[in-house]
């Protein structure tokens, strides 16, 4: 029940935001605010009292905490299934911290409808959690379409000058993977009831479900689809930049934090273990694409002038990293895609936020018409050096973590595409610093008024950098969470890529 | 907390304390901080070096696992020998000097503090680099450097050139740093650790010499060193790392970092030693580079940049000696250069420092009078440069030659190249000591240099000196390789550094011999331009590797990948638009559209009816 | 005829007495209050008494009327829509037309035809049922106000659906001819024999489909569609657009089933080449509709379009359970949405002098001044798009579950291609309603009696409920397919 | 029974032509007083149609099916006739073609 609680605390807020307005302007952030802190508090405590014997369930491993199962649907076997692993609980704390952040973040610059603002805020936060949480395909798909709505008017409503364009744009690319999905969980479904007589949409039962190689690719293609749109992967990406720029800060925040991780826990969870012997034929491509993804995010980052695209590029190519660690299947390789989640959640959201200052106070992203602002701004600028270095992958820094196991994980299976892939952190290296010095170095600009750092951006910035620091110094904690899942999802697909590549090197004469 | 762990810890302590007040503290306090955490932690290794040399014990300490995931648990672990030992006095000693010269050489400037925040973070990220006992951890301090570097290079971050300068230095080595990533990637997946004194061990046990995999890994490893230690092909950043403060240049561009390259294949020999041909690799890059830093050395005109083009040069010695496998020559040339070159450099930054930022030599000359100090400095220093005998770089670079001499076969070829090489120096080094402080002024100095520069100029004076009897305790780091004297060779590699030096005088000074007819022929003229812009490499790289880059960057500027969404989008409109066209609202024109359906129907109907 | 006869046929006797009493209502006294309360009784009288007729059924009464809970579901959900939408449309009426009573009228007798389609096993009263629905259309359409575009519309609709009429009759006048019953069960023993894949039988057959699909507007007997609905009044166009539909199309499934034409292959397989022109063409043409009118009625024709899927899925005797469920899951659902959407439009209208907003800039920044009304058309355009927690989404996972439960590879593409195409122009609205209030300049103040505020909170409620806990009515729905195969 | 009797082929196949030359008149003729003639002239096709086959098999049905589309037809024309008395008002003419205000 825990769960569900979990998930109805966060609407509830939203309604409440809402009518907080009526009664003061700034009531609704308060309301947010103190909305997610219960919600993490309450998590963190059902967690603590835990029984420390994790319950198992059918043969899906015994890494999970908690379970719950309620009759939705019967006509169909649909239920209301919520389950919570290692993995879920890091992600929904995650989710949860950067609702704060993206709450602070909106603090001063939300004024339009502040409480309806909050409330599609939470709404979003909330269908993330159920998107972490939800164990019945059916529900994880409604989930997984209904965080959109609240997105989309986050973007839509309070968007910059091109909103109307990205908004659409992100939501017809999500639907539309979404649409692809829902058939092959149809169809996922069917055949199973087909074998064992009865309909359910249960995860639990689902798995080992064999259909012919053939349907099944098919149908993994849909899953995969749909997750690396979101993700996102290199050809389906291009919703990321226009999204990224329009939306208000906080969307940005929770954009890149979070639901881009929603599609690397899609992939992780769903598309390969439901479909072993379809993802395994497939890892070549997936991890061309991850690569791919590496480069070509890098290059682009390098390519924009404006600050937000910039970053949001830069979310290209780390989630292409993410993409690899999955597809490569190795403990190291899965540790890293895992970090990579938090760590490039921190990361992006800090600089998105940082975007999001700059804009309020300048009112441009165009880094031509900025320079110099270190001299300005020491404090911002000094926070500016750091998450640039940290997504640049400056070893002490979670980043580093991540992308060090993604690869070190990979180059057992692939050592070429590692190579190519390696490659981009000199390209992350090339824009992270040509931003730095776009923005913040040169000769400031004469008589400028900009305002550095208040306390409160401070504070979260602060908290942020700990974070990647921690991540980045003593990781373990978080790989421990995470371990046990993976030890589980390794048991139900074994190994996606044939592993022969020394003979691969050693091949090579020199 | 033991003194083992506070070597780093101080200076790391100091640069957080430093950033977090972000200039509030007044510059004392700061200075204070600055210089006094490097001087605690030079105590330190101090300590640890006595130690060490009563019971040569080797030190390790392990702080805490860093990562463990099934058998990948690398560690913030320390591992302390004699080549650790030596590297660390170096850089807190040499580090604690140039500190302290600081002070005086920063003192107006505004953001006095931070300076001192990004140089005690370098000296922290530098011993963490050189007390690694994994690969891993090496890595962090090697990126750290490399992050303190680009910090400090593009210091004076107003001049979008500092900048244009600080990149290219971050971003050639991170090049390297690549490679090296790639390198651990292969060490790891074969040998299964990172983990030094293991990795040594598992790689002396599983390869054979000269197999394929040890020759890929030391190469990938050497790719890393190439970057940071400037060396063919990588060497192009160092020139223009100049920008930064002249410390910066002493400290991380002369002393400590760019002969981390040096450090890691020390560190890592045993690799090597497994992969011949890499080594030999390591030999011929070190010449090349040698060669072409001096040839370029003495068609510069800026005082730092000729410094510059010298320690890549020296560091190709450096390189020729690990290629030989001469490695405790290597890492003592190291040390003597570290003296040397620091001297020179804080010297050259008295000269920059008094005569209000001029770079241009031909536009010093006769300070020999007016700043005594630093003239005595350069002196000697340039002597320790050039090699001339009795002074520590004599002693260094003699060692180098005799081991690449006794090589065989390549053996000579490379001794005859370090010759040449050895003569150049001399020349450079003495143009410089002669344009400059000779011949009548043509600036005045403003101001003269204080007693915290001189006191750090005059101790590394001594060690430049007589740094050549220091003994390195390395004798148990690497393999003993005694080679006989050749007198003749010996007396040879005494000689052809006073004959530059005697070149050098007749050229500069007493004007016996006139480069203009040399400089004025059109060839010449060429060849100083061409040599004036570092054989052009720069050009090279721009339009083989950057405008490529830049280009496509500007090709892509506006997703390609969109076009492809668009051009559906356009599809549909196209077709919205022509539907709609045929919905003209004229009834008889519906009715017939109702027709029309029917009889389609009907004829499919009445062609399938059997 | 014994009592369970009238029982089984109180929605009908109920809406035909409705009718006679509230012509002399008028001709007595005019006044638009008491009408309109009388037509909401009178229209919630007959969907309520359905339950009274619940276990009289499945019967025959007559051999014209087949009572069964089919009948029974649809005309309960017939009277409930004409009931929701004259309550919505009595502000619109006060404005225009001097002498509006006589527009409920025709409503519940138009309701009325839909009823007895919806109980039709006969083709007189298929015959009739259509034509007492259309007729009153016509005439609803052109009566509100007189002005030029109604009467095109009317006359539009008129000439065509006629033609449709003709070419349905003649059609079934072939079938009779070969079967000699114009029954549809005995139609189908008839068929049986009659060895299936003959030339006549087949023409009749595609005749009869082309005529109802007319009325059902797929492709390419669609043309009408969005002049008609651009042209009648709101509210009537709400009306054309759910009930008489849905009408239509149990009927004509009725039909299929009662005379499984489902064994002609070509036929099926003629349908689904209609149903995927219809599902393209229908969005494509709704694409970058500025006028939410005709904007709607071209989704309406892909939503034909993905309903007609389940004709050709239930082609499968394994699968035609599901099917049929599915589609009566479709059908209520759309319904539902089609009456909430179209209901925004009318209340918008309702102030307008004689001009309709239903324009897209007459609703952007609708969702910062008229909050529910905003909500309403939100969450009806959601369920149309298909998202879910909304109706619509339950009811297209029922279609993708048949169609997939089916192996229609083809259709389901199509399906998904349209939906894609779908949100563009359903979140275009939602995007203008959003808009920031200085970005927009009018705002048509729509009224606001509590009655009207009522009925819109419950049309959100069911739509949304209908989305999230959809297992009573597919539970019920199930329980009454046992009954009517 | 008995009397001559007309085979039902050729009455279809009267109805047939009488029907298509309704939808002609639909398709050609711009003034609207002719559609609704050929509308009713569609509509009797299918009557006929109907009494035929009612004919073949001897039943009545055919017949009543008949009157009903008589009556059908009437209420359509009357309907219809009242929309052209008000199109006239309105449009001041009768020709179809000019009202198509409604399109795109």
């Amino acid at each position: 029940m825990s769960l569900v609680i979990l998930i109805l605390i966060l609407l509830g807020g939203g309604l409440l935001a809402i009518f907080a307005q009526r009664m003061n302007e700034d009531m609704p952030r308060w309301v947010s605010l103190a909305t997610i802190v219960l919600a993490l508090v309450y998590l963190l405590g059902v967690v603590s009292n835990l029984p420390v014997e994790p319950l198992t369930i059918a043969d899906a491993g015994s890494s999970w905490l908690i379970h719950l199962k309620l009759e939705w649907i019967p006509r169909f076997g649909i239920s209301f299934e919520l389950a919570m692993d290692g993995l879920s609980l890091l992600l929904v704390v995650l989710t949860l911290l950067l609702g704060l952040i993206a709450v602070s973040s909106s603090w001063s610059e939300i004024n339009f409808k502040q409480g309806l603002f909050q409330a599609n805020l939470l709404w979003t936060l909330a269908g993330v959690t159920g998107v972490f949480l939800a164990m019945d395909l059916f529900l994880f798909f409604l989930f997984w379409e209904v965080m959109l709505i609240p997105m989309y008017l986050l973007i839509a409503i309070w968007g910059h000058e091109n909103k109307a364009y990205a908004a659409m744009k992100f939501f017809i690319f999500t639907q539309f993977s979404g649409l692809l999905m829902l058939i092959s969980i149809v169809i996922l479904a069917w055949q199973a009831s087909l074998a064992n007589g009865s309909y359910s949409y249960s995860y639990f039962d689902l798995l080992g479900t064999t259909l012919n190689a053939k349907l099944e690719f098919w149908v993994m293609l849909g899953f995969f689809l749909a997750f690396t749109v979101k993700l996102p992967s290199f050809p389906f990406h291009t919703w990321l930049p226009d999204a990224h720029t329009q939306a208000p800060t906080a969307g940005s925040v929770l954009l890149a934090g979070i639901l881009l991780k929603t599609g690397a826990y899609g992939l992780l969870r769903i598309c390969i273990p439901l479909f072993p012997n379809a993802s395994m034929e497939f890892a070549p491509i997936a991890m061309a694409l991850g690569a791919a993804g590496v480069i070509y995010g890098a290059v682009l980052a390098f390519a924009q002038s404006d600050f937000k695209r910039l970053v949001a590029y830069s979310s290209v190519s780390h989630m292409g990293f993410v993409l690899l660690g999955l597809y490569a299947w190795n403990t190291l390789a899965l540790q890293g895609a895992v970090m990579q989640m938090v760590a490039h959640g921190v990361s992006t959201a800090a600089l998105f936020m940082m975007a999001g200052a700059i804009q309020q106070r300048l009112h441009t992203r165009d880094m031509h018409k900025m320079g110099g602002l270190w001299h300005n701004a020491p404090r911002m600028g000094a926070c500016a050096l750091f998450f640039a270095l940290a997504s640049l992958g400056l070893p002490g820094l979670g980043n580093f973590v991540a992308e060090f196991l993604v690869l070190i994980g990979l180059f057992a299976v692939q050592p070429w595409i590692t190579a190519v892939a390696a490659l981009g952190m000199v390209g992350a290296a090339i824009y992270a610093l040509w931003m730095m010095q776009l923005a913040f170095q040169g000769k400031p600009i004469e008589n400028r008024e900009f305002a550095d750092f208040g306390r409160r951006e401070m504070a979260t910035m602060a908290a942020m950098m700990v974070a990647l620091v921690w991540l980045g110094l003593y990781p373990q904690p978080v790989l421990d969470i995470a371990q046990p899942v993976l030890d589980s999802l390794q048991n139900i697909v074994p190994s996606l890529v044939s592993e022969a590549p020394t003979a691969d090197i050693a091949g090579v004469n020199l | 907390m033991n003194t083992l762990s506070l070597i780093p810890a101080l200076p790391l302590f100091s640069a957080i304390l430093l950033m977090v007040s972000a200039g509030r503290l007044p510059k004392q306090i700061s200075a204070i901080l600055g210089v006094g955490s490097v001087g605690l932690s030079a105590l330190c290794v101090a300590m640890v070096a006595m130690g060490f040399m009563a019971d040569g014990q080797v030190r390790e300490i392990t702080l805490w696992t860093w990562i463990a995931i099934e058998d990948f648990t690398p560690a913030i672990a320390f591992y302390v020998d004699g080549l650790t030992i030596v590297m660390m006095s170096v850089i807190t000693g040499v580090g604690f000097l140039i500190h302290l010269y600081s002070v005086e050489f920063m003192a107006s400037d505004e953001s006095f503090s931070r300076y001192f925040a990004y140089m005690n973070l370098f000296v922290a990220a530098m011993l963490l680099l050189v007390m690694a006992d994994n690969l891993l951890l090496l890595y962090m301090g090697w990126e750290g450097v490399g992050v303190c570097s680009y910090l400090l290079v593009g210091f004076w971050y107003r001049d979008p050139d500092n900048g244009q300068a600080a990149r290219k230095a971050f971003v050639v080595t991170r090049v390297g740093d690549t490679a090296m990533a790639l390198g651990l990637f292969l060490l790891f997946t074969e040998l299964g650790t990172l983990d030094i004194q293991p990795l040594m061990a598992a790689a002396n046990s599983q390869w054979q010499v000269g197999g394929t995999l040890p020759v890929l890994a030391t190469a990938l490893l050497l790719g890393g060193a190439l970057g940071k230690s400037a060396q063919l092909p990588l060497h192009t950043w160092l020139p223009d790392a100049m920008a930064g403060p002249t410390p910066v240049s002493a400290l991380i561009h002369a002393a400590t970092m760019v002969t981390a390259g040096v450090y890691l294949i020390a560190r890592t020999h045993e690799l090597f030693l497994l992969a011949p041909a890499t080594l030999e690799a390591v030999a011929w890059l070190g010449l090349a580079t040698l060669l072409l830093a001096a040839f370029a050395a003495l068609a510069q005109n800026d005082i730092k940049r000729i410094l510059a083009y010298s320690t890549i040069s020296q560091i190709g010695y450096m390189f020729l000696a690990l290629g030989v496998g001469a490695f405790s020559a290597g890492i003592f040339h190291l040390m003597t250069h570290a003296f040397f070159k620091a001297l020179l450099f804080l010297a050259a930054g008295a000269v920059i420092h008094c005569l209000h930022h001029e770079h241009n030599i031909f536009r010093m000359g006769g300070l020999r009078t007016r700043l005594p100090v630093v003239f005595a400095s350069f002196l000697i220093g340039s002597a320790a440069l050039a090699a001339l005998p009795f002074t520590s770089g004599f002693y260094s670079k003699d060692s180098i030659l005799l081991a690449a001499w006794s090589l065989p076969d390549i053996g000579p070829t490379l001794w005859a190249g370090g010759l040449l090489g050895a003569l150049l120096t001399a020349i450079y080094s003495f143009r410089l000591v002669f344009v400059v402080f000779f011949g009548e002024a043509n600036t005045e100095p403003d101001k003269q240099a204080g007693w915290k520069m001189a006191v750090p100029l005059i101790i590394l004076c001594v060690l430049a000196a007589a740094g050549g009897w220091i003994s390195q305790p390395l004798d148990d780091v690497f393999p003993a390789q005694g080679h006989d004297v050749v007198h003749v060779i010996e007396y040879i590699g005494i000689a052809v550094p006073l004959i530059g030096l005697l070149l050098a005088y007749l050229l500069f000074l007493g004007k016996q011999l006139s480069l203009s007819s040399l400089t004025e022929s059109s060839m010449g003229k060429a060849l100083q331009d061409f040599w004036l812009k570092g054989w052009r490499i720069d050009d090279l790289y721009h339009n083989l590797l950057v405008r490529p880059f830049t280009g496509f960057a500007r090709l892509c500027r506006n997703e390609p990948v969109d076009l492809f969404y668009n051009s559906i989008a356009g599809a549909l409109r196209w077709s919205h638009r022509s539907l709609s066209s045929i919905q003209t609202g004229e009834l008889r024109w519906y009715a017939t559209s109702m027709v029309f359906g029917l009889i389609v129907l009907v004829a499919i109907m009445l062609r399938n009816a059997s | 005829m014994n009592a369970a006869d009238f029982y089984s046929l109180a929605p009908l006797l109920i809406l035909a007495g409705g009718a006679t009493i509230l012509m002399l209502q008028i001709a007595f006294r005019r006044d638009i209050k008491l009408t309109s309360a009388l037509t909401v009784a009178t229209l919630v009288a007959a969907a309520f008494s359905i339950i009274g007729a619940d276990d009289n059924v499945p019967r025959f009464v007559t051999p014209l009327l087949r009572a069964d809970h089919l009948a029974l579901v649809f005309s309960g959900l017939f009277c409930l829509a004409a009931a929701v939408t004259s309550i919505l449309s009595i502000d619109y009426l006060r404005q225009r037309g001097d002498e509006p009573e006589e527009f409920f009228l025709l409503l519940i007798l138009s309701t009325l035809g839909a009823c007895v389609l919806a109980y039709a096993a006969h083709l007189a009263s298929l015959l009739l049922g259509l034509e007492l629905m259309s007729i009153s259309l016509y005439a609803l359409i052109a009566y509100p106000d007189k002005t030029k575009l109604p009467l095109e519309a009317a006359i539009k609709y008129l000439v065509l659906s006629g033609a449709a009429t003709a070419t349905m009759l003649f059609g079934f006048a072939l079938l009779y001819g070969t079967t000699g019953t114009m029954q549809f069960a005995a139609m189908g023993d008839q068929l049986v024999d009659a060895h299936a894949g003959s030339a006549v039988l087949l023409v009749a057959a595609v005749m009869v489909v082309s005529g109802l699909g007319f009325k059902l507007s797929l492709v390419p007997f669609h043309m009408w569609t969005p002049d008609v609905y651009d042209g009648a009044p709101a509210p009537v166009t709400g009306f054309l657009a759910s009930v008489s539909k849905a009408a239509v199309f149990v009927a004509l499934l009725r039909w299929f089933l009662a005379s499984d034409l489902f064994r002609f292959d070509i036929l099926i397989d003629s349908i689904s080449l209609l149903a995927i022109f219809s599902m393209l063409a229908g969005n494509i043409l709704a694409l970058l509709q500025s006028n939410i009118k005709r904007m709607l009625a071209y989704s309406s024709i892909a939503h034909m379009g993905y309903l007609v899927i389940i004709l050709v899925v239930g082609s499968n005797m394994d699968n035609r359970a599901l099917a049929i469920e599915a589609g009566m899951y479709y059908l209520i659902a759309y319904t539902v949405t089609t009456i909430a959407a179209f209901g925004l439009l009318t209340l918008l209208s309702s102030e307008g002098h004689h001009r309709e907003n239903v324009q897209l800039h007459d609703v952007s920044g609708l969702f910062w001044h008229q909050p529910l009304y905003a909500s309403l058309m939100m969450v009806a355009l959601l369920s149309l798009a298909g998202i879910p927690l909304t109706a619509g989404f339950i009811a297209k996972f029922y279609l993708i579950s048949a169609a997939v439960s089916d192996f229609r590879w083809v259709l389901l593409g199509s399906l998904v291609v349209g939906s894609g195409i779908g949100i563009y122009y359903y979140l275009r609205v939602i995007f203008y309603m959003t808009r920031k209030v200085e970005e927009h300049n009018n705002n048509p103040v729509a009224p606001g009696g509590w009655l009207v505020k009522a009925v819109s909170c419950a049309l959100i409620a069911s739509i949304l409920l209908l989305g999230t806990v959809p297992q009573p009515l597919m539970e019920y729905l199930r329980s009454i397919l046992q009954v009517v195969n | 029974m008995g009397g001559l009797q007309i085979p039902l082929e050729h009455v279809q196949v009267l109805a047939a032509l009488l029907f298509s030359c309704g939808f002609l008149g639909l398709m050609l003729r711009r003034n609207i007083i002719f559609m609704l003639m050929s509308l009713e002239v569609m509509l009797n096709a299918a009557a006929l149609a109907f009494v035929a086959a009612g004919a073949r098999w001897g039943q009545a049905d055919g017949q009543i099916i008949f009157l009903l589309i008589l009556a059908v037809a009437a209420a359509e024309i009357s309907v219809g006739l009242g929309l052209v008395l008000q199109i006239q008002r309105r449009f001041k003419t009768l020709d179809m073609d000019t009202a198509n205000r409604l399109r795109g």
